[in-house]
């Protein structure tokens, strides 16, 4: 299906958000009617721990053009100890990602709790600027999934 | 015989290149493998062996076969096209040809193999004899003549020129399109036989160059298969693939599907590895469970089954690159010295 | 290399151990392959010099399994292997009897090559006692040399150091090799222009043929079946169709070993496309030291690695985008 | 292949205003697997159910997307419903189109676009959902309290006046914890022993709860419901049922040297002694490292005048194996050793002391009798000098980087208690921050600034200097009058820190109950489950979970209690079926996911595999479903992918991807 | 001249302290043995870091008093170690006078004859390196 409107670019991005804090952020955000793109779509993941450096390879591999990931501020962990973990193994991938020259900003990381649904409208809002700004990702896509 | 200057080389590839695909040996980051010419292409045909033999060019790592394209919920399957486009292949040594012809033996056999058959069809093999022979070298050994290879085109490097010789009716054709930049040379047979006198030489000086093939034939399967010796030789070798990547005979393959997601699913061939531990992985499970049983495969194959079924004809034509390549220095020479060194004792 | 040898028929006889793990001579002068030896007659092929460059530490994963002691020679460098293996239950320390091998930096015969050597018939200056700092090479288009040095592997120049981590006794010197900065290769790619990273990576990576040796080799990638070989995640691969593929294993790959890798060199040694691996992993170790605190893998056997601790003041993911 | 019903709800017109419901229906067709879709104005009233049930089972459905609002919202709705109509809840996937799509965009082809993709990532879950079960474990109906204290206690008794039987494990030879050292208590200067007895009697009375002093936990196996713990009971050397407390035991026995542990060294015991005169139980031990009898094999007179042959020297330790269903963790606290403070003169003058000797000093039954007096001559000093923060809020690692909580109150205390009971003498506190936050604290404090004259400066002391004349010159600054104050005492008492019992991290690896830097157990949740430790089925009592006072560390115990009693009052846990999950077959059994599962929930097994035909004995991890609470850290951990997670499994995360990324 | 800024940080810099550390506690000033000739007092110093008044404290006596026995370093329980300010500030005042490194031939000069001596002890095993 395409209903694209016009021929501008508009941003694929993929936001993986833990259930306990950062989804129910996002769902704040709905039922404050706090707008933002509709280019991003939510992955509900129970805790930002369990975002595989795979899962944010293989989105860029199938076109996303950014992936955030979202998850509950340290020291409010509903697993106590996970985005402490999450936050190591995104520091070294994005790090990684931009040693190997992938620009800057495709990747970002946020900690939104339940409550701040503005915050989490602001940061999609931000991030989807950062990447309509980068434009399309050609370094890490898999050319046989381009449109 | 033709010959064309060193210096000319270039203009010659830009001639071929206008007409058709140039694949020759290119250096990228220091490594030197068979690739598309450009000009901005590092040209390198003084090194002797490319990391990789250029099989890739009439079968490459992987190519693909067919797309299902989702449709509602129907599947429309649409197969890729075969290879349509005349190309050249500059640069291959005596031992790659022979690689050629093995792999001939395995794809243009009934069934045929279209893809590889289309790409035999379009190409033309420009072949180099070897100046300088290197000591990982064991193509006589199968009775490959370093000196003169037998390609569609046979060329010397000798100084500052190249000596240029058809020998197939590819051959002459790829001649006539470049005969401009050719220039015919009535002395150029006595400076080839001396260069190919000079070759031989020291191809007989090579350390590899007499080791013995005694014992290995069609006929000695079960003996080789169960001796026990190979439970010792397999246990340095790590299961990578490097050998049969770089081999010029390998011809292993495996059919993978990939999802695009839009572009529909692409089913695509890629060569496959005995020394893999899913090498010929079924349903069932895996009929070598052991990379004792995928280690002995490789040779068994190469020097035991293949001769079998193809009149004598070894699967290995001795380029080295397994001996250079190998990461704990294990190698088909080595494998069979173990079992000539057994043989001694027994 | 006789004291080592003798030491080990010594051990063998006395039944301390049922087999030794070390380096048969090859069929040319830079070929010795790694070996078990079991009987005595066996030790005349034994060696140890300067190609002996293998990391053993990787081949005691099967060698636990067997009955009885294994000997095996490990270098300094390989100790640490050996020790994250240990702290990864894949090894049984009761099952090695370790003997530290003298190391005095260890040879690359593609650095050989590349300097236009070859048709090589023998190589003197490459034992491991005698002091030689230069290696002469007969070829059968002339005799070559060239300073030891010089043909020394990469990982070599940046050498970690003399001292085995782990062992039951030592055998022979060992000499510190280091004369480059281990990070200098990585702060250079760092100041690149993400156009000139991505640029450097993709030219790089195109060579790789996706062998596996770099991750078959490492003995930091001891996993029975890899992800790449498995469809856990829809990851098997066989090859690098596009050249995503490429940098999707060797990223994810460098990522697994993080907090493991002790930077041992073996991929980049093993590589046959001469690729620079080891820039992956060095870029995870500089971080690592950097963001974490200095941090060798193997030198203890403190289970928690940095990727499986971490500290509530830990830097934030944005730290990337700021450094710039 | 599923067969998947796709249910798109309107709710009203909050998405159906913005997203073409139809559209959504229209597109769900043409997924793979969907069998059926339909819309409905709300789905979750009972109409919209039993479109869902129908739909089920007049298609033969094996699994459902059902769009509409937050599954955070209704997905417990939507599983029950498909529960009632046969199908597993878990193979139910909610697509978020309201609060992630209707409510927040406006265009309404933009937002059926997303609506779209939102349905189809719901729809590749579902494809590779599979139907989970709960598991169940059992609860044993018993409780372990460790410690002795009176948050144990408490503990304890709130426990047992559910009605489950508890048993509690105290290392020393009594009961009471540090509590029963202390003289006063404030806010109120109420007697601590007066407060504390009567309940040491209540446990020790009590026909549910069993008391194992002298007594040390030994191992713990087992999960949340289903511990089992060994016990150490120690050699008491006194027959526990013979025994009648008469005391002369201790009176005659000739070893009289000893510290004594519960006057913190200021005075000596007996070899055979209780700690304190209303220890509960009121049996006595023999310390072994100082009875004649046990060091040279003579004496023997305890033995000699015990009328009811209670001694017995030939005891053992015993092991006790017990099963429990919680654990409540109450293992308190202790003071700093002031080794490392030599700039204050602790160990080398008497009369400096610690806040807990002068306890010990003040009390009826301490040392002096209650008298205050220097221990050096025995005069009653006339200059008291406190001095507060010694070893907390430190930076350096000669202290602890936390506030002691305690010591602002207690100090403020002695200071009142020395000024009314000795108007002569003066008292004079260094202080950095007075806090005195909790009811009628700070009014306490006032008291002993404006009612007792209580000489309060706001400065540290930088040296404490034993003079030749036996009196200690003290150094200090004033930072209001910014002057150096050199000031004589008589006695110095520091507020030392207190940190948690040494054995707490022992105890906590046993418990594989996490611990922090400070060896403060740590708790479930900072704000939201404070008396649980991240361990299902351990909870924490008092100090061991970071300072606090006598009413809050009771109030804390009374919540452990509760939460304890909760978990005993079920007779089978449901666990949670999203759990990780190792494959025998991929697992490299490296330990690396056990060093981050926050509750130890992976261990490892050698364990025979067969491996497409190889045989052999792999070490594998192996998850336990009752302790598992799903987070994932595993997964990613695990570089093989041996580990999977139920219900959030790499591929399902895998197939959304693609599916928004088509 | 350098700003009052770039002096407060360069005295950090040198002094490896993070002044936003102290909890104003005292124990330095109660454990200087020159306290009573200080006008600026030990504890005073971090305060001044922190508002960046570093030109009252160059041309304060303190600095000149401090005899770097280092006994508030020691005792600091924040590690914020007023004595190392002390320190940093001295060796801002020599580097403003043009001179990075202190010959032992430059010292009789400089030298205030209240200096204590064993301020010239620690300055040359500071500053002679």
């Amino acid at each position: 299906m395409s209903i694209e409107k016009n021929e501008e670019f508009r941003p694929k991005i993929v936001a993986f958000c833990c259930n306990w804090c950062s989804y129910a952020g996002a769902d704040l955000a709905g039922s404050s009617r706090m707008s933002y793109s509709a280019d991003v779509k939510i992955i509900r993941v129970p805790c930002s721990c369990r975002v595989n450096p795979m899962f944010i390879l293989r989105a860029f591999e199938r076109g996303a053009d950014g992936v955030i990931m979202c998850g509950c501020h340290p020291g409010d962990c509903h697993y106590t100890s996970g985005n402490y973990y999450a936050r190591r193994r995104m520091t070294l991938l994005f790090s990684m990602l931009d040693y190997i020259g992938v620009e800057n900003g495709r990747t970002r990381v946020e900690w939104v709790s339940a409550a701040e649904g503005a915050k989490f409208s602001q940061t999609m809002h931000e991030f989807v600027d950062k990447i309509t700004s980068l434009g399309k990702n050609v370094r890490l896509e898999d050319l046989r999934c381009r449109n | 015989m033709y010959k064309i200057a060193k210096e000319n080389l270039t203009a010659l590839f830009q001639k071929i290149a206008a007409e058709q695909e140039l694949y020759l040996p290119v250096r990228n980051e220091g490594q030197v493998n068979f690739a598309a010419w450009s000009e901005d292409a590092q040209v390198d045909i003084d090194t002797l062996k490319t990391v990789k033999s250029p099989k890739d060019a009439f079968f490459p790592q992987s190519e693909t076969l067919y797309t299902c394209v989702r449709d509602g919920k129907k599947i429309n399957i649409e197969p890729e096209a075969l290879k349509e486009q005349d190309f050249v292949v500059f640069g291959m040594r005596a031992c790659d040809v022979r690689g050629v012809e093995v792999l001939d033996k395995v794809f243009l056999v009934d069934p045929l193999d279209t893809f590889y058959a289309a790409r035999r069809d379009h190409g033309t093999i420009v072949a180099l004899a070897c100046h300088e022979p290197e000591e990982t070298c064991f193509c006589k050994v199968f009775g490959i003549d370093a000196a003169e290879p037998a390609a569609d085109v046979a060329a010397w490097l000798i100084g500052e020129d190249l000596y240029w010789k058809a020998l197939t009716e590819k051959g002459e054709a790829l001649t006539n399109a470049v005969a401009d930049l050719l220039t015919e040379d009535a002395g150029a047979d006595e400076t080839v036989n001396k260069e190919k006198d000079a070759i031989r030489s020291i191809v007989e000086q090579l350390p590899y160059t007499h080791l013995s093939l005694e014992g290995w034939n069609g006929d000695v399967l079960m003996e080789k298969f169960e001796d026990p010796l190979w439970d010792e030789l397999y246990k340095p070798c790590l299961a990578c693939g490097t050998c049969t990547f770089v081999c010029p005979t390998c011809q292993c393959y495996d059919i993978k599907d990939y999802d695009t997601g839009k572009n529909g699913v692409q089913r695509y061939r890629c060569w496959d590895s005995c020394m893999y531990s899913d090498f010929t992985m079924m349903a069932h499970g895996n009929n070598r469970k052991s990379q004792k049983e995928r280690f002995r495969q490789r040779f068994m194959h190469k020097l035991v089954y293949f001769p079998a079924n193809n009149d004598g004809m070894y699967s290995c034509v001795g380029c080295g690159r397994c001996v250079e390549k190998c990461p704990e220095s294990l190698n088909i020479v080595k494998v069979i010295k173990a079992f000539a060194k057994q043989g001694g004792e027994k | 290399m006789q004291e080592l040898i003798n030491r080990a028929k010594e051990l063998l006889a006395d039944g301390t151990v049922a087999r030794v793990l070390g380096w048969k001579a090859g069929d040319l002068p830079y070929n010795p392959e790694p070996a078990y030896f079991e009987k005595e007659e066996d030790f005349a092929d034994f060696v140890y010099n300067g190609f002996c460059g293998a990391n053993l530490s990787k081949y005691m994963i099967e060698a636990s399994k067997l009955e009885g002691k294994t000997l095996v020679c490990l270098k300094p460098c390989d100790t640490y292997s050996f020790q994250e293996l240990i702290k990864e239950h894949r090894v049984d320390r009761d099952k090695a009897y370790i003997i530290g091998v003298g190391c005095k930096g260890k040879l690359d015969i593609e650095k050989i090559r590349a300097m236009g050597i070859k048709g090589i018939k023998s190589i003197s200056g490459a034992e491991i006692e005698d002091e030689a700092e230069t290696l002469t090479i007969d070829t059968i288009y002339g005799e070559k040399s060239c300073a030891y040095k010089d043909a020394m592997l990469e990982r070599c120049h940046v050498c970690k150091g003399k001292d085995h981590m782990i062992f039951d006794e030592i055998i022979g010197e060992s000499k510190e090799t280091k004369d480059a900065d281990r990070f200098a290769e990585v702060e250079k790619i760092e100041a690149m222009s993400p156009e000139e990273k991505f640029a450097f990576f993709q030219k790089e990576l195109s060579k790789c043929i996706r062998c596996n040796a770099c991750r078959n080799v490492c003995p930091a990638c001891s996993c029975r079946k890899c992800v790449f070989d498995s469809n856990k995640f829809d990851s098997s691969q066989k090859a690098n169709v596009d050249s995503f593929e490429e940098k999707m294993f060797h990223i994810i790959r460098a990522f697994h070993v993080a907090g493991r890798c002790t930077d041992c060199g073996e991929c980049s040694r093993v590589c046959p496309q001469g690729i620079r691996l080891h820039l992956f992993n060095r870029k995870f170790i500089k971080d690592i030291n950097e963001l974490y605190g200095e941090y060798q893998a193997g030198a203890d056997l403190e289970p928690r690695t940095p990727l499986t601790n971490y500290d509530v003041e830990d830097a934030e993911p944005g730290i990337v985008a700021e450094r710039g | 292949m599923q067969r998947i019903g796709v249910f798109v709800c309107h709710c009203g017109t909050n998405i159906a205003a913005t997203v073409d419901v139809k559209k959504v229906v229209e597109m769900a067709l043409h997924e793979p697997g969907v069998v059926h879709a339909e819309d409905y104005a709300y789905m979750c009233s009972e109409a919209g159910q039993e479109l869902i049930h129908k739909a089920i089972k007049e298609k033969h459905l094996t699994g459902l997307v059902v769009c509409s609002c937050s599954p955070r919202m209704h997905e417990t709705t939507f599983r029950n419903a498909a529960e009632k109509a046969g199908l597993n809840p878990y193979m139910v996937e909610i697509a978020n189109i309201r609060e992630h799509c209707s409510w927040i965009h406006k265009d309404i082809e933009e937002a059926t676009e997303k609506a779209v993709i939102l349905m189809r990532a719901a729809v590749a879950k579902v494809n590779l959902d599979a139907p989970l079960k709960p598991g169940e474990s059992r609860v044993t109906k018993r409780a372990l309290v460790i410690g002795g204290g009176i948050a144990g206690i408490q503990t304890a008794l709130d426990i047992a006046e559910a009605g489950y039987p508890v048993d509690i494990v105290e290392k020393t030879p009594s009961i009471g914890g540090r509590m029963s050292q202390l003289d006063k208590t404030f806010p109120t200067l109420d007697c601590s022993s007066c407060i504390l007895t009567p309940k040491m009697g209540e446990v020790n009375a009590h026909p549910l709860i069993n008391i194992y002093t002298y007594s040390e936990v030994e191992s713990v196996s087992g999960f949340v419901g289903d511990f089992t713990v060994e016990i150490r009971k120690k050699a008491r050397s006194v027959d526990m049922n013979k025994c009648t407390g008469c005391g002369v035991c201790q009176e005659k026995c000739p070893s009289k040297k000893t510290p004594s542990e519960f006057n913190r060294g200021l005075s000596t015991r007996s070899a055979i002694y209780t700690p304190f005169a209303q220890a509960v139980p009121n049996v006595p031990v023999i310390d072994r490292d100082a009875c004649i009898k046990f060091k040279t094999g003579k004496c023997g007179i305890c033995s000699k005048v015990c009328q009811a042959g209670a001694i017995d020297y030939d005891q053992i330790d015993e092991i006790v194996t017990e099963k429990y269903g919680a654990i409540v963790v109450a293992t308190g606290f202790d003071m700093i050793k002031l080794d490392k403070y030599d700039e204050y003169a602790y160990s080398q003058s008497k009369d400096v002391i610690t806040s807990l000797e002068l306890e010990r000093i003040m009390n009826a039954a301490g040392p002096t009798g209650g008298h205050l007096e220097r221990l050096s001559d025995g005069k009653p000093p006339k200059e008291m000098v406190f001095i507060q923060c010694v070893g907390s809020r430190c930076a350096d690692d000669r202290g602890k980087s936390y506030c002691s909580k305690v010591c602002c109150m207690y100090t403020a205390k002695h200071a009142m208690l020395i000024r009314d009971k000795y108007p002569d003498t003066n008292v004079t506190v260094f202080y950095i921050d007075v806090r005195t936050p909790g009811k009628n604290f700070d009014e306490f404090y006032r008291r002993a600034v404006e009612d007792y004259g209580v000489n309060y400066i706001k400065g540290q002391v930088g040296k404490v200097i034993p003079q030749p004349n036996g009196k200690l010159l003290v150094q200090g600054a004033d930072l209001l009058d910014n002057k150096q104050i050199l000031k004589e005492a008589d006695m110095v008492v520091l507020a030392a820190a207190i940190e948690p019992n040494p054995d707490v991290r022992k105890i906590a690896t046993m418990l594989t109950a996490s611990i922090d830097t400070n060896n403060f157990l740590t708790e479930a949740h900072a704000k939201l489950r404070p008396v649980e430790s991240p361990t299902a089925g351990i909870f924490l009592s008092g100090v061991c979970q970071g300072p606090k006072d006598i009413p809050e560390t009771v109030s804390q115990a009374g919540a452990a209690a509760v939460k304890a009693i909760g978990l005993l009052a079920k007779d089978k846990l449901l666990t949670n079926p999203c759990t990780a999950h190792s494959d025998e077959l991929l697992c490299n059994g490296c330990s690396q996911c056990a060093n981050v599962c926050p509750y130890g929930a992976i261990t490892y097994e050698d364990k025979e595999v067969n491996d497409h035909g190889v045989r052999e004995t792999r070490r594998i991890a192996v998850v336990n479903d009752a302790l598992c609470q799903g987070c994932g850290a595993c997964t990613v951990t695990c570089p093989s992918g041996a580990m999977d997670l139920q219900g959030f499994s790499n591929r399902q995360i895998l197939a959304e991807v693609d599916a928004i990324c088509r | 001249m350098k700003t009052e800024h770039s002096r407060a940080e360069m005295i950090k810099e040198i002094s490896g302290v993070n002044p936003l550390k102290c909890m104003k506690c005292g124990k330095c000033s109660a454990s200087c043995p020159s306290y009573n000739e200080m006008d600026i007092k030990p504890h005073q110093f971090v305060s001044y870091v922190i508002n960046e008044d570093i030109e009252s404290l160059v041309k304060s006596k303190s600095l000149w008093k401090c005899l770097s026995c280092f006994a508030c370093v020691e005792r600091c329980p924040r590690d914020v170690k007023p004595g190392k300010l002390i320190d940093a500030a001295r060796q801002i005042v020599v580097r403003e006078r043009g001179k990075n490194y202190l010959l032992a031939d430059d010292i009789p000069e400089l030298v205030d004859p209240d200096t204590p001596q064993q301020l010239l002890v620690s300055a040359l095993r500071r500053y002679r390196r």
